[in-house]
């Protein structure tokens, strides 16, 4: 049976792959830019304006700087894990795209292109599966460092991780049980038809968007790499593109959750206020892209605002919130869908 | 489990990690050394080295006339450096026995109100940073600069300020560097609009409120045996402040309260700092309306009458004899000095700044000492941050506003 | 695929779970030998239910089939309860003792 | 051989080299990561018998929390190859030809039986996650209410233990 | 006391020393991209004493922003940075931990050394302070006051840009430079 | 402890409110203070384009001075060397030779003088302790360099430009202060 | 309301005339205790119900060379923060055997000051809990602020030492 490859859908879903894995990585760099000149305007400051016409080649060199330092791995580290820690991070980074449907279906040359690498029907489960193993990276790396601010900053990542994981898994709950389905493509479709899930399940978002804060160790839980406190945490031996590695991936992770919320609470690329079935198909779904990419900077300015304006937590704290705070409260929002669908379903 | 489980052997005893937080880490903002013991992130105990910057202030101040010394003092606590160089000069007038116009009294109450803004503004939003928001720091920062170039105009240097002289200021303070403070003070635009602004971003946010409170408190009788003064001290509640107990540079003509706070943990420290700013903006309000009553020649006074240790000016120094005999005098350090010790201390951004100088009538001081409030409390850093967690460390660091360059001289 | 070959594989993998527990003494790897021994019972349970969902695919009901699915699903409960109590057993045993070898439980005796 | 047979071998090969690997390497941490492999490899097995919600739940699970509490644990011990003594090589001995005996019993045993039942590769639905619900909460779920409970006992256990005596040892 | 002069335009300059172009090599374009690269992301490790410091946190600040270079990321951990901004008084004491920080730092890694003090040791000509960090780790360039003004810690700083521009890519690997490094007796 | 005046004023340290304590409305006013700046006009200044006004008063590099017919100023009392707290200023006298009057200005000249510019803090002592008018500090920051020996600022370095020979850059060296200068 | 007539009068009862060289140097009480007696000066000073000097504003050491048998004076200001009154004493030490007890136990805050006095000027503090170094290196053999030793580096290399009387 699997000999049966159709091999036109494979070839339209590896260009579909390298399409995606290449503008996230794009995304990911324009968007340490994007941190750099949000920080500055926040703060009075002009930013990097040097590199290039407003300093947009500004992370082409640092990219390119990195690429050419010297690579330095610790004395008495493991090798191979030291090499791993940081490809795993890219890696976890990277491979959540798979489900994310960014768009409608196009028209290319007669052939209905699904603008998703794979309509798994457990999509979103995957997305969790991906994301909880995203804390290896970070794990692994620090252990190899051998350094005791990179194991304290590892330790910091793996619990908070874990921690919120269990609240982000229950608000997820709450929506799933309004959607009925794990599979991203029908979630979108259904908001496109009713509601946006942020209007039926506010609280659940709100969990959702903080837990999304502290899986992307963004400030206030950028506890991990807290640099008062720990100088780089779990990066702090990492040099050269093994560092760009890490840093990266926390980008491609903040943009990732930011298309995840806009596709699971704010109608992924529908364009609200107004029936696409109107346009041709290929506008749509170009249209459906630009509407989810929107929603998705959005997000990322939220995550910087965010991280410019607040100061960060303590440890005991942080998992203060996470146990004590989220996590009833998420509880409740579970019960409190439930009963409500319960009473309307009578 | 009981005690009469051997340890293996070979296995670790020690409970704990060791973590070395400095030189060079960037909490401490500056250069000390702790060696933390942790338990998890809980701090077991902490052992303090200092040192790093030690730069002999007192062998070079035996080595140097008085007017020399100045520049000295501006490298102590260098957020502040007038308040040192002011102290310096009451302390050279102490002993020299010079009295100052009211005017250079005012004129001296702002500028060192001045930089005990500048000292509490870097200090608070250090804290800020320390606890992980950057941008209040870099608001306030801008108004700091205001506060330099004020300094600019009056001496021409920004940080190290070199500011005044024996018997008063160098020059007269320009109409620019009033236009400036006007600026500074102005409600809508200036500081006070800005200091509101950085107060809503912190004072009441949980976040903040979390981190700082119950964060390094130390009690006032403990606080009082370690030898604290400064706002480090009115957080633990004691209301001590040099300005208000001896009254130096006519302080006595200035209304203003002596903010306390409770449990002298970061976050008191943090409002008593914040406090600290609004009164003294109340007193350059009050200094500035003083100084504008001068009227006529009285307006002009920028020092005083003393030529055996004012310098005398330019032109007269090419024009007259006696001028320039004692340019030469001063200059050369050959001023005469009585022979005593005097113990003269101005209240410091940080606390209690002491000069004791002694002197055995020689062209330099005998021995100069300076009692630096960062070094002296300092020692009480481990008491303060045991049993806290290690971000605790970092913010009570921040909060204590450790000048390195003042605690090893 | 023969049934065979998965009852095999499970069995290597859980033979090489016991021969964990009977050779090292961290008590943390022996933890996860156990683990290792869980999933391949794990594996075996899923390769039984697809076999009998093909032998009773003219049965009438699905549901008999994912049966032993839903043990898997129950053993990992059961596991992943079993780590978290375990975990805090052996951190307590480090910070106690500070050793996570087994043998030295042995000197509890005394 | 067709593609199933060639990927069931493969993913075997894996588990088991893993699994190896696994017990013999020194340092815990590298095998906490054999361990992973060794879970990635069964989830290719569930996958390839189409069972993907196990797959999912088991790489959640497994290899995203308990590994991790692993991992976690390792790292907070700060545990290293040196850290387990050398162990007498006789005994090592004993325990593999043990293990290796009862292998070896079970699989001419079960030789003998002569099964020659297929298992159904990537096909039914009896993976899929709508008939494990429905199974789970019609005809289990009395189990499933009491497995909570032992998941919240074992909770709160966990914590009781996990907390710290306020006694000294060293007193 | 009005000064009858305002400026003083006899300023010295030299060029980049000897060394630093790609000796006997043609420079590439490949060469010129990269150093054009580096020139543009330099991040700044700063080693901040004392009074410097504080003058450094106005260059960072909003009136100077040193971020306009791309040198906004300023790292704590010598391992990630370009640049290592030694600024104020470097002690006898601190020395040793200096060199330390220098040494960790990665390749290609560039000093400056920032006001009097670092650079000379300054009016602390005492038995405590290293008079010049040059006697422990080389200086690229050298920024003089008591502490530089911003402008002039920038000026420093784009005078380390012009050297990362015209620096080959195997000037690290020259016997000039290693003869360099073990001069300070580095490796 | 007692309070040792009447001018205590205790801080406001009231506890958090329940409102407070849901973390989001303080949040909330951070990001709307963060955000008004958006819109703020940004201080910075772009520096190597524009440059910052310096005060008139501003303490950077010195400058030796010469009179109107171009004369230096400088007599080698060595008061200037003597006031320097960093010992950076070293110089050496020489009497003036016949001939020479339209050089120097005074029978005495400095015919070494050195600022060691690495040294030199700036503090302006120097400017105040010349009795003859022969050293000022300018408006100038001394530039950074790349090596150590650059910074030997020796006399021809430090001289202001000739006014009869070079008058363009003598007229740049004064700035707008030329029309206050006055001849002694 | 209490006086510089009043403490010394006080501290003349309770020690006698042990206690030498009373003079107001600008204002602040100034005298002169007994190497052995510092300790029991300073806890009556800081026990009694009226004088209550309980801060320790600051403690170091001076140098006189030419002073023989009592080279080092250790300094104590005092403060009475309720009062408002400040006063002075000094002990003499010989340089050769300069001990002193340490004043640790009644003011924290001594020690770090007697950590650097021992260090500016070898003071030997007998009491105090850890007499080491503080600012400068551990390697340093001698005590730089005695007035014998110089200031400078000597390995200064860009100073004209004849213009500075140095060489």
């Amino acid at each position: 049976m699997l000999l049966a490859i159709d091999f036109a859908l494979l070839l339209e879903k590896l260009i579909l792959v390298v399409v995606v894995v290449f503008a996230s990585l794009g995304i990911a760099m324009y968007t340490t830019f994007a941190e750099r000149k949000v920080a500055a305007i926040l703060q009075d400051r002009r930013g990097p304006n040097r590199a290039g016409p407003f300093g947009l080649l500004q992370p082409l060199a640092d990219g390119m700087k990195l690429f050419f330092k010297e690579e330095i791995i610790p004395d008495f580290s493991s090798k191979f894990l030291f090499v791993m820690g940081p490809a795993l991070a890219m890696l976890t980074a990277c491979m959540t795209s798979a489900v994310i449907p960014w768009g409608d279906k196009i028209d290319f040359f007669g052939r209905s292109v699904d603008l998703q690498i794979a309509d798994v029907n457990i999509g979103i489960l995957y997305v969790f599966g991906v994301v909880s193993l995203g804390v290896y990276g970070i794990m692994i790396g620090s252990w190899a460092s051998n350094n005791k601010f990179s194991l304290m900053g590892g330790l910091r990542a793996a619990s908070q991780i874990i921690s919120y994981e269990l609240a982000m898994g229950i608000s997820l709950i709450a929506l799933l049980m309004i959607t009925g389905t794990l599979s991203l493509k029908e979630m979108v479709v259904q908001q496109q038809h009713g509601y946006w899930n942020v209007v039926l399940q506010p609280l659940g978002f709100l969990i959702f968007l903080v837990c999304a804060f502290a899986e992307c160790n963004r400030t206030p839980f950028d506890l991990p790499e807290a640099e008062n406190e720990l100088i780089g945490g779990y990066h702090t031996e990492y040099s050269s593109m093994k560092l760009g590695f890490y840093l990266f991936s926390e980008y491609i992770n903040m943009f990732i959750s930011s298309v995840v919320m806009a596709t699971l609470f704010f109608g992924g690329y529908d364009i609200p206020f107004f029936d696409e079935s109107v346009l041709a198909p290929n506008l749509a779904a170009i249209l459906g892209i630009v509407a989810l990419m929107t929603k998705v900077i959005a997000f990322i300015f939220l995550f910087m605002w965010v991280r410019w304006t607040i100061p960060r937590f303590r440890y005991d704290q942080l998992m203060h919130l996470g146990w004590r705070i989220l996590i009833p409260l998420a509880l409740f929002n579970m019960l409190a869908t439930g009963g409500v669908i319960l009473y309307f379903n009578k | 489990m009981s005690d009469h489980i051997l340890l293996p052997e070979g296995s670790i005893e020690k409970q704990t990690t060791t973590l070395n937080l400095g030189p060079t880490h960037p909490a401490t903002h500056g250069v000390f050394q702790n060696i933390l013991e942790l338990d998890g992130e809980r701090i077991m105990k902490a052992t303090s080295t200092v040192g790093y910057i030690h730069r002999a202030f007192e062998k070079i101040a035996e080595r140097r006339p008085l007017y020399q010394i100045t520049p000295l003092t501006d490298r102590l606590n260098y957020c502040s450096s007038p308040i040192n160089n002011m102290g310096w000069h009451l302390t050279c007038e102490k002993l020299l026995n010079v009295s100052t116009p009211k005017r250079v009294d005012y004129l001296r109450v702002i500028i060192m109100e001045l930089a005990r803004i500048s000292d509490h503004l870097i200090c608070n939003s250090i804290v800020g940073v320390d606890s992980g928001a950057y941008s209040g720091f870099l608001y306030v920062m801008q108004f700091r600069e205001l506060i330099y170039e004020i300094y600019e105009e009056v001496c021409g240097s920004r940080l190290t300020t070199n500011i005044g002289r024996i018997g008063g200021f160098e020059r007269n303070f320009t109409n620019a560097a009033f236009e400036k403070l006007e600026k500074f003070l102005d409600e809508k635009t200036g500081y006070p609009a800005q200091l509101r602004e950085f107060e809503n971003l912190f004072t009441r946010n949980r976040i903040f409120m979390d981190r700082t409170i119950g964060c390094g408190p130390i009690t006032a009788e403990r606080a009082m045996n370690y030898g604290f003064t400064g706002p480090n001290l009115r957080a633990a509640g004691v209301d001590y402040d040099v300005r208000v107990h001896s009254p130096y540079s006519s302080y006595q003509d200035f209304d203003f309260t002596v903010p306390v706070g409770t449990t002298g943990d970061c976050y008191d420290r943090f409002l008593v700092r914040n406090q600290e700013m609004w009164q003294s903006l109340s007193i350059l309000k009050q200094a500035y309306k003083k100084v504008q009553e001068f009227k006529g020649a009285e307006a002009d006074i920028y020092h005083a009458d003393v030529p055996a240790y004012y310098l005398p000016e330019k032109k007269d120094v090419y024009t007259k004899m006696e001028a320039l005999i004692y340019h030469f005098k001063i200059v050369m350090g050959e001023t005469e000095m009585p022979v005593g010790e005097v113990y003269n201390s101005v209240e410091g951004a940080n606390g209690e700044l002491g000069y004791y100088l002694i002197s055995d009538g020689g062209r330099t001081p005998y021995r100069l000492h300076f009692r630096r409030p960062c070094f002296i409390y300092y020692q009480a850093y481990p008491e303060l941050i045991k049993d806290g967690m290690l971000s605790d460390a970092v913010i009570t660091m921040s909060s204590l506003n450790l000048i390195a360059g003042e605690l090893d001289a | 695929m023969d049934i065979k070959a998965y009852i095999i594989l499970s069995l290597v993998l859980f033979t090489i779970g016991i021969i964990g527990v009977l050779v090292r003494r961290n008590a943390i790897i022996i933890f996860m030998c156990v683990e290792l021994m869980l999933n391949a019972v794990n594996l075996l349970l899923v390769a039984f239910s697809k076999m009998h969902a093909m032998s009773s695919a003219a049965k009438a009901s699905t549901n008999f089939a994912s049966d032993a699915q839903i043990f898997v699903f129950f053993i990992m409960v059961v596991a992943a309860a079993e780590v978290s109590v375990g975990l805090a057993i052996i951190v307590m045993m480090y910070r106690n003792v500070h050793t996570i070898d087994v043998n030295f439980l042995n000197r509890l005796k005394n | 051989m067709s593609i199933i047979q060639i990927i069931f071998l493969l993913l075997s090969v894996m588990a088991v080299g893993s699994a190896l690997m696994m017990i013999t390497s020194k340092n815990p941490v590298n095998s906490v990561l054999w361990l992973i492999v060794v879970f990635f490899a069964i989830s290719g097995h569930y996958i390839l018998l189409n069972a993907q919600f196990l797959a999912i739940v088991n790489i959640i699970v497994y290899a995203g929390a308990i590994m991790v509490l692993f991992l976690f644990v390792v790292m907070l011990m700060n545990l290293n190859a040196e850290t387990e003594p050398i162990k007498n090589r006789r005994l090592q001995l004993i325990g593999v030809t043990s293990g290796g005996a009862l292998m070896l019993i079970i699989v001419s045993a079960i030789s003998k039986i002569d099964v020659e039942q297929l298992v159904q590769i990537n096909a039914g639905d009896s993976g899929l996650i709508k008939v494990l619900g429905m199974n789970l909460f019609k005809n289990y779920v009395l189990p499933f209410e009491i497995s909570s409970v032992l998941f919240l006992s074992a909770m709160i256990g966990a914590v009781v233990i996990g907390k710290k005596e306020e006694i000294d040892i060293k007193k | 006391m009005a000064r009858p002069v305002q400026f003083n335009n006899t300023i010295k300059f030299e060029g980049i020393p000897e060394g630093y172009m790609g000796e006997g090599f043609m420079a590439t374009n490949f060469e010129k991209v990269v150093s054009l690269a580096r020139k543009n992301s330099i991040w700044p490790l700063p080693f901040a004493t004392s009074c410097c410091g504080i003058e450094f946190m106005a260059t960072m600040g909003s009136h100077y922003d040193l971020a306009r270079f791309g040198s906004e990321r300023v790292g704590f951990s010598p391992r990630q940075c370009d640049l290592l901004m030694v600024m104020g008084t470097i002690s006898k004491k601190m020395g040793p931990v200096l060199k330390q920080v220098y040494v960790q730092m990665a390749e290609p890694r560039w000093v400056i050394a920032v006001g009097a003090c670092a650079s000379s040791g300054g009016i602390f000509d005492t038995y405590s302070v290293l008079q010049g960090i040059d006697q422990v780790i080389p200086v690229d360039v050298y920024v003089p006051g008591c502490p530089p003004r911003p402008e002039a810690i920038l000026d420093g700083f784009m005078k380390i840009q012009e050297l990362v521009h015209a620096e080959g890519l195997r000037r690290r690997h020259s016997d000039q430079y290693k003869e360099l490094m073990n001069s300070y007796g580095i490796q | 402890m007692q309070a040792l005046t009447n001018k205590a004023k205790q801080v406001d340290r009231a506890p958090m409110s329940f409102i407070e304590k849901m973390y989001l409305p303080a949040i909330i006013k951070g990001m709307s203070i963060t955000f008004s700046h958006i819109f703020k006009k940004k201080p910075t200044i772009n520096y190597p384009e524009k440059t910052r006004p310096f005060s008139p008063v501003f303490r950077g590099m010195q400058i030796l001075n010469r009179d109107a017919e171009g004369r230096e100023n400088c007599t080698a009392c060595g008061l200037c060397a003597v006031a320097c707290p960093a010992e950076a200023i070293t110089m050496e006298a020489a009497e003036r030779q016949h001939g020479e009057e339209n050089l120097y200005r005074e029978e005495k000249y400095a015919a070494k003088y050195e600022i060691n510019m690495l040294r030199c803090i700036f503090c302006g002592l120097c400017e105040e302790a010349c009795p003859k008018d022969a050293i000022y500090l300018s408006e100038t920051f001394t530039p950074a360099d790349y090596q150590r020996k650059q910074f030997i600022y020796s006399k021809n370095d430090l001289l202001i430009p000739h006014p009869q020979e070079n008058p363009e850059a003598y007229k740049k060296a004064l700035g707008n202060r030329a029309n206050k200068i006055t001849v002694n | 309301m209490l006086s510089n007539e009043i403490i010394q009068q006080k501290l003349t009862d309770k020690f006698g005339d042990v206690l030498t060289d009373w003079h107001v140097p600008y204002g602040m009480l100034t005298f002169t205790a007994p190497n052995e007696l510092n300790l029991k000066v300073l806890q009556f000073l800081f026990d009694d119900a009226d004088l209550k000097f309980n801060f320790l504003t600051d403690l170091q050491a001076v140098h006189y060379p030419d002073n023989k048998g009592a080279e080092l004076a250790v300094v104590y200001h005092l403060h009475n923060w309720v009062d408002n009154i400040r006063i002075r004493f000094k002990v003499f030490a010989d340089i050769n055997q300069p001990d002193v007890f340490s004043a640790t136990a009644l003011y924290q805050s001594a020690n770090f000051m007697e950590r650097e006095t021992y260090d500016f000027f070898g003071v030997n503090f007998v009491g105090h809990p850890n007499l080491i170094r503080i600012l400068n290196v551990d390697e340093m053999d001698y005590f730089p602020l005695r007035k014998e030793f110089p200031l400078e580096d000597q390995t200064r290399i860009d100073k004209d030492d004849e213009m500075f009387g140095r060489g």
